[in-house]
């Protein structure tokens, strides 16, 4: 049972992504969603700092402070991508415009709720950026997240017990080890990897799993 | 590859039924979309909403429409078409309804529609007879009223250039309402003076990003490249 | 006993405004008050279509339709001019970023309030463009009309009982006859024309007058 | 002759007094005018409201102001400093007051300001801990929380040119919050890279007109023109 690794989850996330889609990347492990999108496909990124069409990373030689990602990464800009203000780019966030979502998360309800960002815990300063606007803006929300918690407990979960970032939102959940779509507060299990069955990660899972019509094995390729 | 582009006017508006709401860009007779509502026109689509500053005064297009009875209700900041009494005729024979809204809150209205935001308060028009059955309220000691967002199935816009990812520039104040409007609406059809190749508007100013612009349709041939 | 001509008004209205100022000009009449402001003052002139820095009017040989004033009058742009979208342009009118907004007006209520648009009377269709922003956003509103209507009332009145504008906005009233200063509710002569008294004025005006402690001749250049 | 250009930092923030609210522009390092807030440093400025997007993470400007304790309330969507436990230790010892706010949310609250609007609603932030306490409201049938203008007495911004009017265009990710911070307050002050003449920036291409800017500073000399 090989578990995917962040990459391999990245890789999958991409998959999912049509041609055409406007598509946001969370700071973090979904920003390297973009690496994975076959070349072949053309898909516009988003970047609430006020980017649309962002390219690869810059090379080092260039290192452009000016033209980051929201996660302070120096990128491109492809021929055709744009630059705007912060209004105008969260009208495409709130308003609708953005087709994807891409976002982590420590907790998923079964009714697609969604908990990823920090009250002050411990000593940690809070932060909660775009995530909420994201959250309820984008037409689809993607997460991306390990199955399990370091505690042992599945992380899609009855009721978030963490603070919540948005409610209802979470179209789908990118996992080491399944793919789960969230309809209608039910957790439809798509994707599994080789050695998992739904009878065994349900048996660890507190909320109800049901087969996806799609069922299918997830089988990423060897990523590095 | 993401192509926008479509072939003409007519194929553009084939989208359009009958019974739409419609943004049209376009402030006195500087920036509409003639090319589009002409097709429109022709296409023979009836029982229209438009929402625009005020009707163009020229000859093609929305005149049409307006002539044969194409639109039955116009919101609208200014009503009265220079140089002919058609609004006034299709006032009087009922066959037009019409609301009258400030300019400045017509255009935050599409605005609020495209940012999620589901109306705004304003102070623009308290005391007059457009803030009557309106929501009132105070903050800060100031009376404003409610002005809801206006949604619209399409919006019809004018540009000077325009890419196959739907990015447009304009020309000088035939700007107006056209980026608004392109915000506003999930299908916006842009009337592009000429194609450019992507990149060819430098992304500082790119006015209107692709994002918001689903279809693009060219009037000049010449220049068109992909 | 002579009143001054339209022009010989905008050339009046035009001295009051200081230089740096932002200025919007309401369609007809008001739009020739920038012919009179004196080419060493600098002035910004806003249109609501979307310019700023508005320059004197094209030659008849250019003709660009797409560079008009809100009266569709072919304008130049005055280097260090903008364009701008409808809503940026009432962010400017709304926002309170507008100096002077001059208007033409039908009543002028002694508390400032204001009657200058059309609902519908007889067979015109209604109008009332960006009159109803500007009477409300800008930090003072300059209204141009005669002093008397038609039918030999003054326009400056009680109650306005034409449809309003705005409500206390109007901050002064230039006329043929007067210029008069709406403060707090009361209405102060600031100057009057040869042969004309505050008290001859006030034996044909119903609202009280009161003489503006600058209360001086209006003695305007002859203009054609 | 309007110049709103000024010879120095030192001259601009000589306008703040202490006690006073800021809007500063810039998004983790990018676009922040760091001169200006540097310049304040110096003047010893205290107890200042900063309205940002986050503390800069920059060595220069507002490090140097929380450092030294002369922010006493900071509202931002995003707190954390990098390398350093700085807005810990502010928080943990109860000199810094913190209000989180969502990105959107905060740039559409510094643009309601200065477009007369008194807040807005958004459904952002519903059911979280950011809605508490805040007016819900239903609007067709999804639930909206009310988040308030943002009134601020200064804003310190970038840009990358700026002429005598006040008009200024920015540097791709520098654009940031900068614009919108600009529309916001009676008294913008802009930090320019290089000040130009007028007209240098294309009418179509000036991202903030001058209506918006109150005083520009450069901080490169050598291109210094009138």
């Amino acid at each position: 049972m090989n578990n995917l690794t962040r990459q391999q989850i990245a890789w999958r996330v991409a998959q999912d992504i049509p041609e055409g889609a406007y598509v946001n990347l969370g700071s973090g492990m979904p920003l390297t969603v973009s690496d994975y999108v076959p070349a072949t496909r053309e898909v516009m990124f988003h970047s609430e700092n006020g980017l649309l069409g962002v390219g690869p990373r810059q090379a080092q030689a260039i290192k452009d402070m000016n033209l980051v990602n929201a996660g302070n990464i120096p990128v491109t800009l492809l021929p055709g991508g744009s630059f705007f203000h912060h209004c105008d780019s969260f009208v495409m966030v709130r308003g609708g415009h953005i087709d994807i979502s891409v976002l982590g998360a420590y907790q998923v309800g079964q009714n697609g709720d969604l908990a990823n960002w920090d009250l002050p815990q411990g000593r940690k300063a809070p932060a909660v950026g775009g995530a909420m606007d994201l959250a309820v803006g984008a037409k689809k929300v993607f997460v991306m997240m390990e199955y399990f918690a370091k505690d042992g407990s599945a992380k899609i979960v009855e009721h978030c017990n963490l603070p919540l970032t948005g409610l209802k939102c979470v179209t789908t959940a990118y996992t080491d080890i399944a793919v789960l779509d969230l309809i209608n507060g039910k957790v439809f299990v798509r994707e599994l990897i080789e050695g998992i069955t739904l009878h065994t990660l349900q048996a660890e899972t507190d909320v109800e799993l049901h087969a996806s019509p799609q069922l299918a094995l997830l089988k990423p390729p060897a990523l590095t | 590859m993401i192509n926008k582009i479509l072939a003409s006017p007519a194929d553009a508006v084939r989208l359009i039924p009958d019974g739409a709401v419609l943004l049209t860009g376009g402030f006195i007779n500087c920036g509409f979309a003639d090319e589009l509502l002409e097709a429109l026109h022709v296409q023979g689509t009836r029982n229209l909403t438009v929402i625009a500053n005020n009707p163009s005064v020229g000859e093609r297009g929305m005149s049409h429409l307006l002539r044969d009875g194409r639109i039955s209700r116009l919101i609208c900041s200014y009503s009265r078409k220079e140089g002919t009494t058609l609004i006034e005729d299709l006032l009087e024979s009922g066959t037009l309804a019409l609301e009258i809204v400030p300019q400045g809150t017509l255009a935050e209205r599409i605005r609020c529609n495209g940012a999620g935001i589901p109306g705004f308060y304003t102070r623009t028009g308290v005391g007059t007879p457009l803030a009557a059955g309106k929501e009132h309220r105070d903050f800060d000691g100031e009376t404003y009223i409610f002005e809801p967002a206006i949604k619209a199935d399409f919006a019809l816009i004018r540009a000077l250039r325009g890419d196959r990812w739907g990015n447009l520039s304009y020309d000088k104040a035939a700007r107006n309402f056209n980026p608004v409007m392109a915000m506003s609406t999930a299908v916006t059809i842009a009337q592009v003076d000429e194609l450019v190749d992507l990149g060819s508007i430098d992304p500082e100013h790119v006015i209107t990003p692709g994002i918001f612009v689903q279809h693009v349709v060219a009037t000049s041939v010449a220049t068109r490249k992909s």
